[in-house]
């Protein structure tokens, strides 16, 4: 078993990072630390994707001197959506960080639990 | 305490700089404020005087409100509880995707379950039928479409919310508040405007041109070569981000404001809406085609992909500046 | 090849860890620009240039500079404490004796 | 191909124009788009949906030029096309009841973007509940996310700021569990496209390889969507979320952008993985306990409650319960018991959020439940839609939830067991607070305020609140007298639908 999580090194650490990411996510108290964490989280499903279409021995999918078979390339489905995906993530940092200037603005801090304890003793 | 000497003479030196610089700018800052200096005071003195006192006041707030949230019934005990069953979710989250990973065939192998004929048609067939050279291209904006399609849309979304969230319009007054700290706030960047820095200036003057061709090589060869409208939109967005920094946002209102945005992307959003529109249609409907493919490799090839790339490659490059000066400024 | 790959996996590996742990927000948003950068070495190694271009351009670069000007909104970054330390070491320097008695 | 085929598609692409088009335009043109783009949906999805109940069928619509493993492409047939206008009519009263008290509560150089949102939310539930594709699912379910983050901040106050940056942090959690669930499900099928998926996933299921893959791929899956849709453990954000946006945005979140989601998962259960198979799973127990769980959790709450509106947001809580511990009891029935209660539950949720606000705003701008006393005399249409929203959710017969609970009881009866005794309980216990606390609130709308007889007075209501009530009222009243007619045309879409 151990073995087998050694062959499969990049998918065992996309899980690590999938792991660390969403333990930032839920235990850091600091948004900007949350953001992160979820960017990271992010990735590391990419790079789980993108691992598992990487074959030995094969290149780049862009077609060279005409030759197309199976056999010269690389699969290219999961670069295709992790490109999709990573516009995706740079969309939500960009909307969570916006958030988080104007909350920032409000409140003169970061802190999730503070800002909303804070909110709670505002008027309805 | 066992700072060597000289270790705090250089935060000393260091601190008198940043001060000095700062200085130039408070003196705009209290200026408006019309504060009279005290008796035996030099200019200079009172506008960090006034500066320490606002700091100081600014900061016993937020002391008094911590203080207060912390004497409010924060449990420990519920906090405590909450990063056990956290760390428990994370621990089983771990041990079942690893098992998970365990139970994949090896990694590089050809074996795997993805490589079927789904990936097998686009490599063999994806530069005839697309007419891309790039397959990853040709896969993202022919074959998959839709989902491009809706990756896009999730830019523009971001987008909006963004610039809902930020941008300031000195029409409202209801907000006017926001937009007054936002604008007077201490180390906002109209202060900093505009600041002619010559080292900076003559980088970007030469970077700018560099960069942004670069971006539009990778756009305008997103068939052919890796990259394609989204890297190269990020790259040319890069680009003015650089110019705007050096010279000032005075300087790029001269070919770039809110208006110049709204409508490249609102042009580029729906031709590329529009030629989708298109290809779905006579797809669905088995019509042929009539946009030609031309010769794979060539420049002017593979049908709508150009188009596509194109288009978004502006609204990558719009969106991106966008983001930037309403993080920096509240507007475009 | 492979001993370079595992290398940078590694690296990540701590990036990510490092980038939870410190305390410094600017330290952690410079360490996760290197996270974005490495990210893009290993889309590289893993034959996706295409990614490993739009990583470096939209990780390293667009997401790092937002980072960089929240990070400039909410004062993180500015040297206003430093200042004022040393702004009140001078003033002790300057009527040292009586404060000194005083303490 | 008849023309009548390519119309789900012309809705999707002519609402992305729509809201693309709208980021140039005033207030008013973008208001105006909206309603056309709502109105030019629901007679575009009628179409279908009649072309579908004729033809009894569902049929595969190709999204470009290539057939279904390599090609986009969504699906059409009478669950979905029922289902969505449904949906359609409720985002049409929900914009008309909120219009005028929307304009006053957002800043007026915004306003478009709001109507944007409003589109962007329209058009990602017409995505998701078309999509055959898994992927094509995810980017939907971000535009969806982000669209209603926007909404749920409308207001721009403190508390609706926190509120979504609450809503933001579960449901990206979420989404990238969904996302990570469909990465290893895409690695372990090889396909992305739903029936393909499925093939793959019988036959691995035949051979009892990758047990616990797939058993984690469903419960990552189903965590991730009951994180978005506020199933009981994840709900703490929901009602901050839902009582702090603007009348139509709250009418939305409660009754689209959650309902997209179930819509979402009751298709990954049914047509991707099997129900047999998720069965097999044991992931079906789990969510019937936290439903049930949900159901009571959630009445307690909304009995505590000192706003309306944070007590209507509970009993949200509850009725994803009821939606979630129907789908747990696994069988055919409790799907359909899902199915029915999403339609129903999304009708009269969006119909008390919108009085609840007319209520509130009649009588002086209040939020607390106490202050409705006597604002039947202040609004009385206001208060009947509240009324009738009310006793629906109470379980009157005839109306509408009774039919959810009833479909419910006898398909926990057919299982029997715990399953049985649990279901009766939470049924019943639920019930009974939801009847403590609709008609405590119902029956103090109707006594008159002695002490302060001025405000007895009634309050006009504009042209636009009193056409989306009656709307919803009429809307509610269709789908109780005629649930055994979509009932059954339910019935028949579901065993199409997989």
């Amino acid at each position: 078993m151990l073995s087998k999580l050694l062959t499969n090194y990049e998918e065992t650490v996309a899980v690590i990072l999938f792991c660390i990411g969403f333990s930032t996510m839920l235990l850091n108290k600091n948004l900007l630390k949350k953001i992160i964490g979820m960017d990271i989280m992010d990735t590391a499903v990419y790079l789980f994707l993108a691992s598992q279409g990487y074959i030995k021995g094969r290149t780049v999918p862009i077609v060279v001197d005409g030759i197309q078979s199976v056999e010269a390339y690389i699969n290219p489905i999961p670069a295709g959506l992790v490109l999709t995906g990573i516009v995706v993530s740079v969309s939500v940092s960009a909307l969570m960080l916006a958030l988080c200037i104007r909350l920032y603005y409000r409140y003169n801090t970061l802190n999730l639990d503070e800002i909303i304890a804070l909110a709670g003793k505002e008027e309805v | 305490m066992a700072t060597p000497e000289w270790f705090g003479k250089f935060k000393h030196r260091m601190a008198e700089i940043v001060e000095t610089e700062n200085d130039v700018l408070e003196r705009d800052m209290v200026r408006s404020q019309e504060i009279e200096p005290e008796k035996g005071e030099t200019e200079e003195e009172m506008y960090r005087r006034i500066r320490l006192e606002q700091e100081k006041q600014e900061e016993e707030e937020i002391a008094k409100r911590l203080h207060e949230w912390n004497s409010r019934n924060v449990s420990k005990v519920s906090r405590g509880v909450y990063c056990a069953l956290c760390v428990l979710i994370c621990v089983t989250m771990i041990a079942l995707l690893m098992y998970t990973v365990t139970t994949l065939p090896s990694f590089g192998s050809p074996d795997h379950p993805i490589n079927n004929e789904v990936s097998a048609r686009y490599i063999e067939k994806g530069l005839q039928e697309t007419g891309a050279v790039n397959i990853v291209t040709g896969m993202i904006l022919d074959y998959r479409a839709f989902d491009t399609l809706g990756e896009s849309t999730v830019l523009f979304t971001a987008a909006m919310v963004v610039l809902f969230l930020l941008r300031l319009d000195s029409g409202s007054e209801k907000y006017s508040q926001l937009a007054r700290s936002m604008k007077e706030a201490p180390h906002a960047d109209n202060f900093y405007e505009p600041r002619h820095d010559a080292i900076l200036q003559m980088t970007a003057k030469i970077l700018t041109p560099i960069i942004i061709l670069l971006g539009i090589y990778v756009v305008l060869n997103g068939h052919l070569s890796p990259g394609g409208g989204f890297s190269g939109g990020a790259i040319m967005g890069a680009g003015l981000i650089i110019y705007v920094t050096a010279f000032g946002f005075a300087d790029i209102r001269r070919f770039f404001t809110y208006k110049t945005y709204q409508r490249v992307v609102l042009c580029a959003l729906l031709t590329y809406a529009a030629s989708k529109c298109y290809s779905f249609y006579t797809g669905a409907n088995g019509i042929h085609s009539i946009i030609p493919l031309g010769t794979p490799g060539a420049i002017l090839s593979s049908g709508l992909i150009l188009v596509l790339n194109i288009c978004v490659g502006f609204i990558v490059t719009c969106t991106m500046y966008a983001f930037y000066a309403v993080f920096r400024k509240g507007e475009v | 090849m492979t001993f370079v790959t595992q290398l940078m996996l590694l690296f990540l590996i701590v990036c990510a860890i490092a980038v939870c742990l410190t305390r410094n927000l600017l330290t952690s948003v410079i360490i996760y620009m290197g996270y974005s950068m490495i990210m893009s070495i290993i889309w590289i190694t893993l034959e996706s240039p295409d990614l490993a271009i739009t990583e470096a351009a939209v990780g390293a670069g667009i997401t790092s500079l937002l980072f960089f000007l929240t990070l400039k909104k909410i004062h993180a970054i500015d040297a206003r404490n430093e200042v004022r330390r040393a702004h009140e070491q001078a003033q002790k320097e300057k009527n040292g004796g009586a404060d000194d008695g005083n303490a | 191909m008849q023309f009548v085929q390519n119309f789900p598609f012309f809705c999707i692409l002519l609402t992305l124009m729509g809201a693309v088009a709208s980021s140039v335009m005033n207030s008013r043109m973008a208001r105006r788009t909206t309603l056309f783009l709502i109105l030019a949906d629901l007679a575009m999805n009628v179409s279908v949906m009649i072309y579908t109940l004729q033809t009894g069928d569902s049929y595969a619509y190709k999204m470009g030029h290539f057939p279904a493993p390599w090609g986009n492409e969504i699906r059409v047939g009478v669950l979905e096309t029922v289902s969505l206008t449904v949906f359609l009519l409720v985002i049409l009263f929900a914009f008309l009841g909120g219009m005028r008290k929307s304009e006053k509560e957002i800043e007026p150089t915004k306003y478009n973007i709001y109507c944007i949102l409003t589109d962007l939310v329209m058009l990602s539930l017409i995505a998701l509940v078309y999509t055959n594709d898994m992927f094509t699912a995810f980017v939907f379910i971000e535009i969806n996310t982000l669209a209603a983050a926007g909404l749920v901040m409308m207001r721009q106050g403190g508390r609706a700021l926190v509120a979504g940056v609450r809503y933001m942090m579960m449901n990206l959690l979420g989404s990238s569990l969904f996302l990570i669930g469909c990465v290893i499900l895409y690695t372990i099928t090889g396909h992305l496209l739903m029936v393909n998926i499925r093939e793959s996933v019988a036959a691995l299921a035949a051979t009892g390889q990758y047990h616990v893959p797939l058993t984690v791929v469903v419960s990552l899956i189903s965590v991730g969507l009951a994180m978005k849709c506020a199933l009981f453990p994840f709900d703490k954000w929901l009602p901050a979320a839902y009582s702090n946006s603007t009348p139509t945005g709250s009418a939305m979140l409660s009754s689209i952008v959650s309902k997209g989601y179930i819509f979402l998962l009751i298709k990954v259960y049914v047509r991707v993985i099997g129900f047999d198979v998720i069965r097999s799973l044991g992931i079906c127990d789990v969510l019937f306990i936290f439903g049930a769980i949900g159901m009571v959790a959630g009445s307690v709450n909304a009995t505590r409650a000192k706003t309306t509106r944070m007590m209507v947001a509970y009993s949200s809580v509850a009725q994803i319960g009821y939606i979630f511990a129907a789908l747990g009891l696994g069988s055919e029935m409790g799907v359909m018991c899902a199915l029915w209660h999403t339609l129903a539950h999304s009708a009269t949720k969006s119909m008390l959020f919108i009085s609840a606000h007319t209520l509130d705003h009649a009588s002086g701008d209040t939020h607390l439940r106490k202050d409705l006393r006597g604002a039947f005399y202040r609004s009385p249409l206001a208060a009947a839609a509240f009324t009738l929203g009310a006793v629906n959710l109470v379980g009157v017969p005839l109306l509408s939830v009774f039919i959810t609970k009833v479909t419910m009881a006898q398909a926990a009866i057919q299982i029997g067991g715990r399953h049985t005794v649990i279901a009766l309980c939470a049924l019943a216990i639920s019930t009974l607070l939801n009847a403590k606390y609709f008609l405590g609130t119902t029956m103090q709308m109707y006594i008159p305020d002695h002490e302060h007889p001025e405000r007895n007075a009634k309050v006009k209501i504009n042209f636009y609140a009193a056409l989306g009530l009656i709307g919803f009222i009429a809307l509610n009243l269709t789908l109780s007298f005629f649930a055994q007619g979509i009932f059954g045309a339910l019935l028949d879409g579901l065993a199409r639908f997989a």
